[in-house]
């Protein structure tokens, strides 16, 4: 039986893991929503963004915080770049087989060119606070754990304001909801398709810098990455935003629990679990709408 | 004119035939014969991958795992069954399949994106489990499958290129069976348009059902047959995330409707790889080149190779001109969805 | 009056918008019926409702007496309902020819695997095909093929099928004057041979001249019914119709 | 990639293996990317310093000896494919091992099937001395194992008042660095020490937080980490954000490289780890070594380029003896003259079983005072054994 101090660390921990899961899952499903495209290539981003970060510090030591200033507006526009330019010119018929390969052959030409430029050495930033940590309530916090979940809280604050109260967002819940609706209602669905991709790209950014910040990555981490989130926006609802946040808070959580009977391995199962049992007797999602009915 | 295109045909498949058979004899040393086991265990898994791709339409990225669990089944019924090598191979094949009903009862239930999302899924959660469970699997030590026969290593090679040889026969004939038959004109339907196929009564979802554990059980067949060539089993090689994009890849690449498009693309794409690493091995490039290969065929020629070619046999051939050919329905699509779109603005 | 296909009390909300509003309809046995309604009355969700395309939130489904609220698509088509779809739904790459008989019902998993071209069926795909007058088009792939051709493939397909009742989605739609007579003699011609057709259609020429019985659909739920020369002069009709 | 050194430039070795006047062709794979780059590199560099040095003093039986060697991205598809290339396509007179434990098996296999010779620098795991091979010599001190053995002595040999008691272990799901942990867990466990915690992650493991969160929570006395580099310093980060604080700390290969004490922060006083090398050792071939090695590199090699280092001079000792460098008869006397003879290399004589495991152990080395100095056996010590390990 695990000790109580033990069981609040892991539960801390798997707060603050989940975190960072639904701020990047919330992207998935951002796509998903807008154009019935899985996008395989996010993490891949991820992984490109967390490598930036890297990068920056290592050779001019910026801190990987600053790192975003570049990295979000970028990564904002080869969103909007990759959902004009190569997305749009899928046939409709065949879109979500075909975008699942394009956005698969996207994230190994990531990988391969990461791989290129930075060998497969795995990298760490090596910050003067890394090892720092604070006390709550008996269990240690480590203070980049916990920029980390910030930079995630924030991020997903705004991704919130932003499609609740203003009226771009507004135009991309119609599209998401329905687009040929949408477009009756006058709203360009084109752009608002582009910029929603540019959003779900941005959000990758962000979960790259927070991500660089206490964890090691290589070129081919993305894998590692990919399939739980997948996991999370089925285990969601396809879709379905606020579905993906608490899937992955639930889920992170788990892995972060079940690490302490199963080992870290078996735990993340857990995420491929959840998943084979919400498709096999609930397909539509824990969480949500009508989307998930029919994907 | 009908005949003499057949003939044609006939001629490249016989040509074909002929190549993969006298490759042994005139591979120049054992290394380049290990080459062309590969390129037909390539063949031989993107031919059984296309039962569900060519088929369907529906694309699996996964059948890396399914091949994966072949060989680990045949290698675990051998190395710790005991039973005998072929027994094993087909009796690992058949686990496979039945393993496959959960799984398309899972992934197949929803359209599209699911079964995408599980083939991937697929693969990573067996890499997690087989490297766990090293009591079983052997885990990240790696598996290593006995030697079915007491051969030099060149006339191991030979033996089973001999055997893949056969085994992608096989797969073809099925293929072509099914191709022809009723059963496959109702997946055919489905690729085309699934809610139509169901309008029309086609029982879909057994339909997938049933042609993706075929698939799987072909796709485990060549993976046992790997594993008794090859020898050594390592989770992160046999569940990788590659093995079933190159599968993709050269199936895309040759032509998913026609019987011998995974072959032709399993023959440009295997030999490219085996190249391309000799070449510039040093480098992530390949990763690189087959995610610019796999980009450019979706893009462009997401038919493939064989129907391109075949198009281009039709330019020449004048007197097979299209006289039937006015507005498509999907440009009439296009134009009324646009005229709708001006409207509403 | 015997009814065939009769549903209680439909109801169908997609998000916040509700397409179906409790909608409780019959239709006539081995008559020509026609539903029509101003855009977005719900015509296509009660008819995707009712082929099972859709699962309804609430209400009921009957044909030929049978309850067949939620079964699948296929299933439906099995007891003999058969339909197009509104923006015409062939198999592009697939010959006319294969069109049809990907409609012949396979049996069992061993029947399945017999040859899809048995003399028997091809002639009487070819026979249905020479009937819509597209048979020298049997060897083209739909993609192919016009507009107007498709829609005679698609119904083609359908017929082979043998439905008692053929559900028709907007059959006049693109389609030019010409070919719209043809259709709707076709249909009478079919209706005379005992088979049941519900059409939803917007072309008033077409659904006043063909039909025998009409539903009049208003914010996903009947406003009316009854021969064309009762609806031609409902009060609530033309309301709903002129948006009074 | 294919890396050619030698003052002959014969385009393709071994078409003519008897005109004595061609150099001696030597195919190697190693993963130069991937997985395991770092290590393969390091490999690469003691090999191409020992063919330099062979070649300075006029070669091998009066022939040029000539590298070539492929990348296998540390894959065991391609490790296989590349030495069947060597041998198969290439013909060369010789093969050298490849790195890491898991590509080391599938690659003796091809050897074996060939009868080449295989002397390999990296496969440490005792596995690899299971799989009945009769080609296979492993040419370091000791399998992994066997690395901490000393270690375990001196623990076990402690007071029992001062003898720690409990223990934590967190190994890679890698046969060598699993091997490392668990020769030192079998030992320890027989002395008595008990095993709170006992965790496998796998390679691709970034987050240690959760095993770190166990670890810290037992309070365990001894934690023995089987690591490579980048999870070693990841989970020693993970339990200082803990504040996790043992008397004793031991970890493989990472300590060892020249970036781990700036990386976890220079807290390193008190780490132990094993290593089969030193530069400062005594043999008589390792002064020559290290002098040429960082004249050519300008540094001074580490423990990896010794064992490529190690690994050519085993193989050289064969050849001299036996007076033959070709494929065919040659590598069955090449066999046996290894299997009956010692051979003075880099990291002292070395000799084998009959299942290729060379019988010896590791040194222990120990961050002391900001720099990793040898602190047992006591025979060769550079300062003396610190116990506790002060606070990280």
């Amino acid at each position: 039986m695990p000790s109580g101090a033990l069981l609040f660390q892991s539960v801390l921990l798997g707060l603050l893991l989940g975190g960072l899961y639904a701020l990047l899952a919330s992207g998935l499903t951002l796509y998903f929503g807008i154009m019935r495209v899985v996008m395989i290539a996010h993490s891949a981003f991820l992984i490109l963004a967390a490598y930036l970060a890297w990068w920056l510090h290592d050779q001019a030591g910026i801190d990987p915080l600053l790192s975003m200033i570049g990295t979000v507006p970028l990564f904002f526009l080869a969103g909007v770049g990759l959902q004009r330019a190569l997305l749009t010119r899928l046939r409709p018929a065949t879109l979500t087989m075909m975008s699942v390969l394009l956005t698969f052959a996207i994230a190994l030409l990531i990988e391969g060119l990461l791989g290129y430029a930075f060998s497969g050495t795995q990298r760490r930033i090596n910050l003067g606070y890394g090892s720092a940590s604070l006390e709550v309530l008996g269990a240690r916090v480590a203070v980049v754990k916990l920029i980390a979940f910030g930079l995630a809280v924030v991020a997903l604050t705004t991704l919130y304001l932003l499609m609740k109260k203003t009226r771009f967002g507004w135009a991309l819940r119609a599209t998401i909801q329905h687009r040929d609706a949408a477009r009756l209602l006058g709203i360009d669905t084109d752009r608002v398709a582009g910029f929603g991709f540019g959003i779900g790209l941005a959000t990758a950014a962000v979960g790259g810098t927070a991500l660089s910040l206490d964890t090691t990555i290589y070129p081919s981490l993305h894998w590692h990455w990919i399939g739980p989130l997948m996991a999370i926006i089925v285990v969601g609802g396809l879709g379905s935003v606020p579905g993906a946040a608490i899937a992955a808070l639930v889920l992170g959580m788990a892995q972060s629990l079940l690490q302490i009977p199963m080992g870290t391995t078996w735990a993340q199962t857990v995420f491929y679990v959840a998943l084979f049992a919400t498709l096999a007797f609930r397909p539509q999602g824990f969480f949500g709408g009508r989307l998930a009915q029919r994907f | 004119m009908l005949n003499a295109s057949r003939a044609l045909k006939a001629g490249a498949i016989l040509l074909l035939a002929a190549g993969i058979l006298a490759f042994p004899s005139l591979a120049p040393n054992p290394y380049i014969l290990s080459v062309g086991v590969l390129v037909l265990n390539y063949a031989a898994l993107s031919t059984s991958w296309n039962f569900v791709g060519g088929f369907t339409g529906y694309i699996s990225l996964g059948h890396g795992a399914l091949a994966g669990l072949g060989a680990y089944g045949t290698g675990l019924l051998v190395a710790k069954g005991g039973l005998p090598p072929f027994l094993a191979l087909f009796a690992g094949a058949t686990l496979v399949a039945a393993l496959a009903v959960p799984i398309g009862f899972a992934a197949l239930r929803v359209r599209g994106a699911s079964f995408v999302i599980v083939s991937i899924s697929l693969v990573l959660i067996l890499l997690l489990i087989f490297q766990s469970w090293a009591s079983v699997t052997g885990g990240s030590r790696g598996l290593v499958v006995p030697r079915p026969f007491d051969l030099s290593r060149p006339e191991h090679h030979r033996v089973f290129y001999y055997l893949f040889a056969g085994l992608l026969a096989l797969a073809l004939l099925v293929w072509w069976l099914i191709d022809r038959s009723r059963f496959g004109l109702g997946l055919k339907s489905i690729r085309e348009d699934e809610d139509k196929a169901e309008a029309l009564g086609t029982a879909t979802y057994a339909y997938k059902l049933i042609v993706f554990v075929v698939s799987a059980f072909f796709t485990a067949l060549t993976g046992g047959l790997y594993a008794l060539w090859f020898g050594d089993l390592d989770p992160v090689f046999q569940f990788s995330i590659l093995t079933g994009s190159y599968l993709v890849l050269m199936a895309l690449l040759g032509g998913v409707r026609q019987l011998f498009g995974p072959v032709v693309g399993a023959i440009i794409v295997g030999t490219a790889l085996e190249y391309f690493k000799g070449a510039y091995g040093d480098t992530p490039l390949h990763l690189v080149a087959t995610g610019l290969l796999l980009a450019l065929v979706v893009l462009f020629m997401p038919d493939g190779v064989l129907p391109a070619v075949a198009d281009l046999f039709k330019r020449f051939d004048r007197t097979q001109s299209s006289s039937i050919r006015e507005v498509t329905a999907s440009e009439l699509r296009d134009e009324r969805l646009k005229k709708a779109e001006g409207a509403a603005r | 009056m015997t009814s065939t296909l009769a549903t209680t009390d439909l109801r169908k909300a997609f998000g916040g918008v509700t397409a179906l509003d409790g909608a409780t309809v019959e239709f006539q046995h081995g008559k020509v019926n026609a539903l029509i309604g101003p855009n977005g009355s719900g015509k296509t969700t009660f008819f995707n409702c009712v082929t099972g395309m859709i699962k309804p939130d609430s209400g009921t489904v009957t044909y030929d007496g049978r309850d067949i609220t939620g079964k699948a698509p296929h299933t439906i088509a099995r007891h003999g309902m058969g339909r197009t779809f509104q923006l015409c739904r062939t198999f592009p790459r697939m010959t006319a020819l294969e069109n049809v008989l990907a409609a012949v019902p396979v049996g069992g998993l061993l029947a399945g695997l017999r040859g899809a071209k048995r003399r028997s069926e091809i002639d009487r795909a070819i026979s249905w095909l020479t009937r819509l007058g597209i048979e020298h088009l049997a060897g083209s792939e739909a993609r192919d093929m016009s507009w107007g051709q498709q829609k005679l493939l698609e119904l083609a397909g359908v017929l082979m099928s043998e439905p008692e009742t053929v559900l028709l989605d907007e059959p006049a739609g693109g389609v030019n004057p010409a070919l719209l007579d043809r259709i709707g003699l076709l249909v009478r011609e079919l209706n005379a041979e005992g088979r049941t057709f519900v059409i939803v259609e917007h072309n008033m020429d077409l659904v006043m001249s063909i039909s025998d019985h009409i539903v009049v659909f208003d914010r996903g739920r009947p406003i009316a019914s009854g021969p064309p020369s009762v609806i031609r002069t409902d009060e609530k009709v033309l309301g709903a119709y002129l948006g009074v | 990639m294919i890396v050619t050194l030698g003052a002959c430039s014969s385009s393709s070795g071994g078409d003519d293996a008897n005109d004595k006047t061609d150099p001696i062709t030597i195919g190697v794979s190693l993963p130069l990317t991937g997985d395991f780059s770092e290590p393969g590199k390091g490999v690469q560099q003691g090999y191409e310093a020992w063919a330099k040095i062979v070649n300075d003093s006029g070669g091998l039986l009066g022939r040029q000896v000539e590298l070539k060697i492929l990348d296998d991205q540390s894959n065991a598809d391609r490790v296989v494919a590349d030495y069947e290339q060597l041998i198969g396509k290439d013909e060369v007179d010789l093969v050298f091992g490849p790195f890491s434990t898991r590509l080391v098996v599938p690659s003796a296999r091809v050897a074996e099937e060939y009868d080449m010779l295989f002397v390999e620098p990296a496969g440490a795991a005792k596995e690899v001395f299971e799989q009945g091979f009769k080609n296979l010599f492993y040419a370091a001190p000791a399998v992994a194992n066997d690395h901490y053995n000393h270690l375990a002595d001196k623990i076990l040999a402690m007071p029992a008042d001062q003898r720690p008691k409990t223990a934590a272990y967190a190994a890679m799901d890698d046969p060598f660095a699993q091997g490392t942990a668990y020769g030192l867990k079998e030992k320890l466990e027989a002395g008595g020490i008990k095993t709170l915690v006992d965790e496998v992650y796998p390679p691709n493991t970034t987050d240690f937080s959760g095993i770190a969160a166990k670890i810290a929570d037992s309070k365990a006395d001894v934690l023995v980490g089987g690591s490579q580099y980048q999870d070693g310093v990841n989970l020693i980060v993970a339990l200082q954000q803990l504040g996790y604080q043992p008397k004793l700390a031991a970890f493989s290969t990472a300590p060892t490289n020249p970036e781990f004490a700036s990386a976890i922060g220079n807290k390193t006083e008190g780490v132990l780890s094993p290593t089969g090398y030193s530069q400062d050792a005594q043999y008589p071939s390792n002064k020559e070594f290290v002098e040429k090695y960082t004249a050519q590199f300008g540094k001074a090699p580490e423990e990896d380029q010794a064992n490529g280092y190690t690994t050519g001079q085993v193989v050289a000792a064969a050849v001299t003896a036996a007076g033959c460098a070709e494929q065919g008869e040659c590598q069955k006397k090449l066999v046996d003259w290894l299997r009956a003879n010692t051979v003075e290399t880099v990291v002292g004589p070395l000799s084998w079983d009959e299942t290729g495991k060379p019988k010896g152990a590791h040194m222990i080395q120990q961050w002391i005072g900001g720099d990793i100095k040898i602190v047992l056996p006591e025979d060769v010590k550079e300062a003396e054994f610190l116990y506790p390990k002060p606070a990280w």
